[in-house]
């Protein structure tokens, strides 16, 4: 079974994401959640490299995160947008889940 | 008390994913109240904060975001954003809910040289 | 399937709380059991009875107390986190010979034991933190 | 020299609270005058009277109510950051109509004016966080 | 619970500035009583916390770090740290208190999948 | 008078000492503090940053915080070291004072 990583922070701030991508291996799951979902945005200095993890990762992103703030005209193409019960969903689909905090 | 105290608030972290950006609000609000020569900065993370059209209802939590836009009506005139952090965030003034100043981190920097007094959170 | 969720920092700080709420709501209402939400490092601040948020925000505290039940949840914070940060409950107080104890309805105070079998009984287990 | 201290993190999760500890007691000790420490943010949490720390380590708040005893030192926590995070006086809580108050010895509750207030007068204003 | 569950706890955070470490430690020995398979893994800032002779007498903490050395007791014998995160921070294995097997990021990753449960903090 | 900033973030992990060394005019004060030691250390990937860093800033460096995390051994020269007392008498010396958190 595929695996889970979440991520809750900022790229531009913190090594969070950063260090997630270094470790995430073909076909794993990434849910960008609360100030990680700013990893998902188009045209940032970290842009580059979501685009490129979006190759061989399956990103998603959680879209209350997102609406709350107001970035959700600005989110990359590919990333898949879950509401709190689709969060659930991909945790009860993948193993194990692992949080990069 | 004769002279007023330059004081500047300095907003380095995005909303919602901590308090911090909020509670600085309440600091700047309060300082304004104050009568002194009050400045907000806002770079990294921060100019996040001012983004327009944040809906906090999906997250439940209060949408104080609103808030930044009366802050002419507390007579903060001063709000500087840093071109840098908006450039690497691909954010320009037109994504702001508040008419800033947008000033480039030498600038910035001068600018805070100046304070007397610079919080942060 | 059966979930374990791990809070590690408090109300309002950080949105972990309310993410593990609303992440720990919706498993439940698609009829996930849910067997603990043990609260650890500043976690355990969840778990004070002493929260008085403005009257225009979520009240984080009751929100889970409620949650718990409606659903008989779980809800258990480390006894060795919550006492360095001034969670207590009755018998702990009394312990250390306070004559208050600040524990909100619905949660408990128990050992880190707790989020271990937990764990261990658990098909997922997922961490909300800083 | 006239300080004014501004403390953003609670006892032990953040070194803020040693740090922002042993420059205040150094600047006392070097004879400067500390006008106020203020708690804010997560801050409040080091005026709990419930902390219990085990014995081998340093109890960060009854710290500060001694270092405030010692040398007559104003410490205020933010009314508005105490009452989401759980810290009341017994004012506060009576007035929330609840039974108990966790406000620590030496320790006041007020509003934020006291920051801005103590930061106007101050000659330097020193920020420890996260 | 006949079989024993593989159980990791995820170190990413430096000790000291803040109690990550220390209580992520207290689980670590917790979990090793519950005779599951228990792996440590110290990566980015993580791997800071196995420095040897840290010396917390100046900042007045308790010095929890001298408890790293004590987990083979415990029986806790898979330590791991990532080579790419100690390179980074100019350490080897020789300036670590504790003896440790270093990992690549990409053996780690493949380590990281094989658990049932991951603990961070 | 000369400002000094104060950093106690580790540079690996956060932007705050990257984003504070951007900021800071020649003959700016820098004291490193709690986790931002890590940042005073030779040979890591931070290192030639602080080196450059050092040739128009007076960067400072908290000894307690360096004892406690075990690199006294490690420091790059040039960077200079106080205690709890030095602390304050930098802050008596320098106005403002800002803390990059």
């Amino acid at each position: 079974m595929a695996m889970l990583y979440t991520v809750n922070k900022s790229p531009l701030e913190r090594n969070a994401l950063e260090s997630c991508l270094r470790h995430a291996t073909v076909g794993t799951a990434i849910l960008l959640i609360e100030d990680g979902v700013y990893g998902a945005m188009a045209q940032t200095a970290f842009t580059p490299a979501l685009e490129q993890a979006l190759q061989k990762l399956h990103i998603y992103a959680l879209k209350p995160d997102i609406e709350a703030r107001g970035i959700q005209d600005k989110i990359l193409p590919g990333i898949a947008l879950v509401d709190y019960g689709g969060f659930v969903d991909l945790v009860a689909q993948h193993s194990p889940v692992m949080a990069w905090l | 008390m004769a002279t007023k105290k330059k004081i500047m608030i300095v907003n380095r972290k995005a909303p919602h994913g901590t308090i911090y950006a909020f509670e600085s609000l309440e600091m700047a609000l309060i300082t304004a109240a104050f009568d002194q020569d009050v400045t907000l900065a806002f770079l990294d993370d921060g100019v996040y904060q001012l983004v327009k059209n944040q809906d906090t209802r999906p997250i439940e939590t209060k949408n104080f975001t609103r808030a930044y836009r009366a802050l002419p009506d507390y007579e903060i005139e001063k709000i500087y954003v840093e071109r840098e952090s908006l450039n690497a965030r691909g954010l320009t003034p037109a994504d702001l809910a508040v008419a800033v100043e947008v000033l480039d981190a030498d600038t910035l920097a001068q600018r805070i040289m100046q304070q007397d007094v610079v919080f942060s959170a | 399937m059966k979930f374990t969720v791990l809070v590690n920092e408090g109300p309002y700080t950080h949105q972990a709380s309310d993410t593990a709420f609303h992440f720990t709501k919706a498993a439940l209402e698609k009829g996930h059991h849910v067997l603990r939400v043990f609260f650890y490092h500043d976690g355990v601040l969840n778990a004070t009875a002493l929260s008085v948020p403005p009257r225009d925000d979520r009240d984080v505290v009751k929100r889970w107390s409620t949650l718990a039940q409606q659903y008989q949840l779980d809800l258990v914070a480390c006894i060795a986190a919550a006492e360095r940060r001034g969670i207590l409950d009755s018998e702990d107080a009394k312990r250390h010979g306070l004559e208050m104890d600040n524990l909100a309805p619905r949660f408990r105070i128990s050992g880190l034991g707790q989020l271990v079998e937990a764990a261990i009984q658990a098909d997922r287990v997922v961490v909300f933190g800083d």
